[in-house]
């Protein structure tokens, strides 16, 4: 099959789900201009014009408030935030107003609303321009929230959201944008809500999103070197979840790491660890441990920034925590950092 | 104008009467949802409803009785929504505060404040989109006007040249700050029309005026494009939520409301139904009829089932 | 000891400190009315003039960039915000500047701003104005976030919150105003980020926060009559959060049910249940469970919205399933309400 | 104004030197932190910082290396922070968007547009509560007047008469989108005069131009207590994050920035200088000090050790 990036795949799907329903229209901060929100909005603006493709002033709480407006008016907005940080000025629109308009009109009238969210990460981004926040949302009844982490899934989950008569918030990860990876040329949809098994295994389950899967297939190569053979779960759906796949997973393998792309106090890890502890109780032969980032904003200088990042190794020292095995020499290991980004297929 | 004039008294009684329900009611503690009563507003919401199309959308506060009566006319779902019934519009889950009719052209009410103002923009752009010729009027108070997502919208329907009008219902207050407390600025008219917008400010209890001015803002829409806004003052005679007066609260003078009720819109408007040649009697029936009505809704309402308790976990996603 | 409530003891603590340090000032909607923030704002416009105790525009925004600018100009100010809800407004402010200052200057400046926040029930307050969202401030390095339960610790924690050269956001449920108990008249502090042993017990530990806890003794005081000797820990600091207690309490009783005042997926609950589910393994008899709101919008009409809220009967039935005992007959039992609202002393 | 005019061309010198110092090591990969230059905007910066007194207080964006600059004149921390070394503000957790330097009156620089203008209000607050006689000025784009925040903000500053000065570093971009795209008035200055404030514009890129209308609007505040907002424009001669022009991209037309270039402060500034009656050799003599001053900066900087891993964790509470 076809091969092409994560960013591509984002941008295919916006196309071609535009193409087939012209209620579908993208707006935001930098939309239509010449960088494209990092090449994601390539050709909107010119296949479809400039009402259904525009710029805005920066004002992230109405220009939120406008697509719910849209969306219960019978169009279909994507509002796309060029970091996730500026998604939290239009946290009462999405918190109070998006999430509860359904429920409080008696369930008659849908939101098919799509928010795009860019997590930032290296150059200095520092502590105003990387935050991800996903559980914040997921926490609010009323909003689907989705990681998708791979190209494919990129692609079918985006189209999945722009027909979902709800609101549906896109997290993409940055360092995401590069990879590729094998998406069929017509349109597809991969259902919201349902995780995936990226790397069967048997010793122990490794549920990782965004970023942290491609961290997590690191782990696993470095592990099976090792003897070790560990399962990844990408739940691809922060909310609702998919609990099974993990539960099913941890039943076998009887250990379970999280390895999320956000700070872990009151997050999704602890979601899944909770969850996890429930439902395999007696069945898990060590405790489930997190992973995520360091418990601190996110600092510029390169060095503590990568301090603040878990990575490949930080899972592979866990999986030896939790498994008792001796310590794995990892002096000629070479960890992704921003000099060397994964962007070949996944 | 004569049958409009009847029409808008149709309204205006309508409201009056179904709030005078609730304040009879109230006491009997079946209505368990805060009230913000619409109270002295009346001639506001009846003239600019009265002077849109059916078609036409609007949005509102928590303080939306009157744009609920006015707009869809009904009081069957109203009241048994007030009794928190499953025959309620939203089945007793939005009570007082999220009134909502969207076939009938009411898309929200919203509790925080201004925090509908942008999605009526977000609904205008959907009619302009669609070019469907239908026009967006979103209802608020002079506090709305405090918070900054008003001044977003403001630039970006007048950037965008939206039809819709923002129709800011000013009783001078918000909850008990009065805006001179809030305001850094001497006339709200004159902010908003430094704005590419057409700006209109009333100070009548007339719903004609209301009526008359607002059909006045919607030609000058048609005609250059602009969005309106409208400065409407009003009184309000209502505690802030509750159904009883509050002037013993002191921070303001009972003497401003006996001001504002010498020109109570309900009042002077049966009266002029007098001088512009209704009889009494055809008011007396008008009267009646909505009497009935509210009569048969409260009864409904009052003898409507409950939700049942399983129907919590419905509609939070269609 | 004398016996006040907790609205006077929450009056009582800002007008000590007001009266100790001329630089604490208290602000916010209808902060300085005739309503005074259902009275926990009496007497400070009056004591203290309306430099000290003002109203402001309705612009949650800016006024909380207000407090994060006198904050680090000398001052300690208190915004209030008579519904949590209205807090989402500002979130920007909180998640991307207040939180992050401190350690964006270099760790040199503090921000000793303290802020209000009331949570919401009853009376049809509806899905707009009931909200706690207490774990999405708490997921955030650099806030702190407390609620306290009880008079004294409204007193106590208030007082160092108001002390503390940090950010607190202060949760306090609607309903704990009307409840008493036995408060010092002096100026005390309590610590943030120590737990409380509300009730001592062997049998079975329940983690509850806010109003849960009121809940929570009245479960304990049936499950007693039933032979079951419940633990309640009250953690009252929800970030930084007094770890240790709960895991020493679960390592006596085995058994963990955490009653959050809050949605539960993603919640605070998940943090607890995770992290005992970590540091207790192996001495857990039975999986910890989580009780909260349920995953809808809060609806308006009594019935339903009492279905949303968990209650005594909720943990009973809890804690029933966990130890395996058989139901209770709870049907001469009165649970709190809100037309049987708890306002004795705690 | 002699002396006043040479220490303008300080401290634009040093401005316009630091960023080419930037330009010239940036590609050597040791500032791992985004570069929003400061380049155009330097008569304005320096002109209002040096119209404040030294105790008064600034505010910035990501865009505030001019800003750190002309109020610290101190380069060591400046460039340690962009190795993001230890020795840096910050020890080099906040980088090139968040310096400050709260000491000397720099209270804070955010990356979230608009977002620290309120909080330059409540420091405003804090002074005037204080009685310490000290103004602040928070700088900000024409970008920042687009979020509701900036209005909220302007609003209760005039309510409460707040010694503050609003600087719009007007560029008529924010990122590649004019103000045309963006704003749904004609004239900024208008809109904002309708607020209880004093309004200034100046097109100059002489500083003392800028000096000058900034004294005036500080005596103006003091004599009517009225918050001062003070439009500016500029040219921004680089892209808008990075150390490269980007006239190739189509969104602005060269021939714009060449006209602008004409007027540069900084050579426009030196021939000034001349006329005024400094000699070329005091005019190098002073730019050699600078000269030398960042070239021990960037050694220092150079030289300096990261912070310890460790640190990462420290700082997040006091
Ligand atoms: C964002 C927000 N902040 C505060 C409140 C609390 N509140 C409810 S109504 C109100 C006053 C609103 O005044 P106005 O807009 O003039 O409407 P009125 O009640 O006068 O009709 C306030 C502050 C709220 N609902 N939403
Ligand atoms: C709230 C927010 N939304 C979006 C952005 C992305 N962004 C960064 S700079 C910028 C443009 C700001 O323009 P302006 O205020 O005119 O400042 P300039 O860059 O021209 O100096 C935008 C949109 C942001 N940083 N913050
Ligand atoms: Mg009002
Ligand atoms: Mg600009």
């Amino acid at each position: 099959m076809r091969m092409i990036t994560y960013c591509d795949a984002l941008n295919e799907a916006m196309i071609q789900e535009m193409e087939r329903d012209s209620n579908v229209f993208v707006y935001g901060i930098g939309v239509p201009d010449h960088k494209k929100i990092f090449g994601s909005t390539a050709d909107l603006l010119e296949k479809f014009g400039a009402e259904r493709c525009f710029d805005t002033p920066i004002a992230e709480d109405s220009m939120t408030g406008l697509g719910l407006g849209a969306a219960i008016n019978g169009l279909r907005p994507i509002h796309i935030h060029i970091r996730v940080d500026f998604l939290l000025l239009a946290m009462n629109q999405l918190a109070n107003l998006v999430s509860s308009y359904c429920y409080g009109i008696g369930g008659k009238v849908g939101v098919p609303l799509v928010i795009r969210a860019i997590v930032g990460r290296g150059w200095g981004q520092g502590y105003q321009h990387s935050k991800s926040m996903h559980a914040t949302f997921a926490h609010i009844p009323g909003l689907k929230v989705i990681c998708p982490t791979t190209p494919e899934d990129a692609k079918g989950m985006m189209i999945s959201a722009i027909r979902d008569n709800n609101p549906v918030l896109i997290f993409e990860h940055r360092w995401l944008y590069w990879q590729t990876g094998a998406v069929a040329e017509e349109s597809f949809e991969i259902p919201l809500g349902k995780g995936k098994i990226v790397k069967k295994g048997k010793d122990i389950t490794i549920v990782a999103t965004s970023w942290m899967n491609v961290e997590a297939l690191q782990a696993a190569e470095i592990l099976a070197r090792n003897g070790i053979d560990a399962e990844i779960i990408d739940p691809r759906t922060i909310a609702p979840l998919d609990e099974d796949i993990i539960v099913e997973s941890v039943s076998r393998t009887g250990h379970c790491i999280v390895a999320d792309n956000d700070w872990v106090y009151c997050g999704f890890s602890a979601e899944v660890a909770a969850m996890v502890s429930d439902r395999c109780f007696g069945k898990l032969k060590s405790p489930v441990k997190r992973i995520g980032f360091a418990h601190t904003p996110c600092p510029t200088a390169r060095h503590l920034e990568n301090q603040f990042y878990p990575n490949a190794e930080t899972i592979v020292r866990q999986v030896e925590n939790t498994l008792g095995i001796d310590k794995i020499d990892l002096s000629n290991e070479l960890f992704y950092s921003h000099e060397n980004r994964f962007k070949g297929p996944f | 104008m004569k049958s409009v004039n009847l029409d808008l008294y149709r309204t205006m009684y309508l409201i009056r009467k179904s709030e005078e329900t609730i304040q009879k009611y109230y006491a009997e503690d079946q209505m368990k949802t805060p009230m913000h009563m619409s109270m002295g507003e009346e001639a506001i919401v009846s003239g600019v409803v009265g002077a849109l199309n059916l078609d036409d959308q609007v949005l509102g506060t928590y303080r939306s009785h009157a744009l609920y009566l006015a707009k869809t006319g009904e009081t069957d779902l109203f009241f048994a929504e007030m009794y928190g019934k499953v025959t309620g519009m939203a089945q007793g889950k939005s009570g007082s505060m999220h009134l909502s009719a969207p076939e009938k052209g009411l898309l929200c009410c919203s509790a925080i404040v201004a925090s509908s103002i942008p999605i009526a923009m977000g609904a205008a752009y959907a009619n302009k989109y669609q070019k469907n010729g239908k026009r967006v009027a979103v209802f608020f108070g002079d506090g709305a006007t405090d918070e900054g997502v008003f001044w977003e919208t403001v630039n970006f329907s007048c950037l965008k040249k939206l039809p819709i009008l923002f129709v800011c219902e000013d009783n001078g207050f918000a909850v008990h700050t009065p805006r001179e407390h809030r305001h850094g600025f001497s006339s709200l008219h004159k902010v908003v029309s430094s704005f590419d917008c057409n700006v209109f400010e009333e100070k009548s209890t007339d719903p004609e005026v209301i009526y008359r001015t607002t059909q006045k803002a919607l030609s000058t829409m048609e005609q250059n494009d602009k969005p309106c806004f409208l400065r409407l003052h009003y009184y309000r005679y209502l505690e802030h939520v509750g159904i009883n007066e509050d002037f013993d609260a002191g921070y303001r003078p009972k003497g401003d409301y006996l001001d504002w009720l010498k020109l109570d819109p309900i009042r002077l408007q049966r009266e002029k139904l007098g001088t512009i040649g209704f009889s009494e009697q055809q008011i007396l029936e008008l009267e009646q009829s909505v009497d009935e009505q509210i009569a048969r809704s409260t009864e409904f309402a009052a003898e409507s089932a409950f939700a049942d308790a399983c129907e919590l976990h419905t509609g939070v996603f269609i």
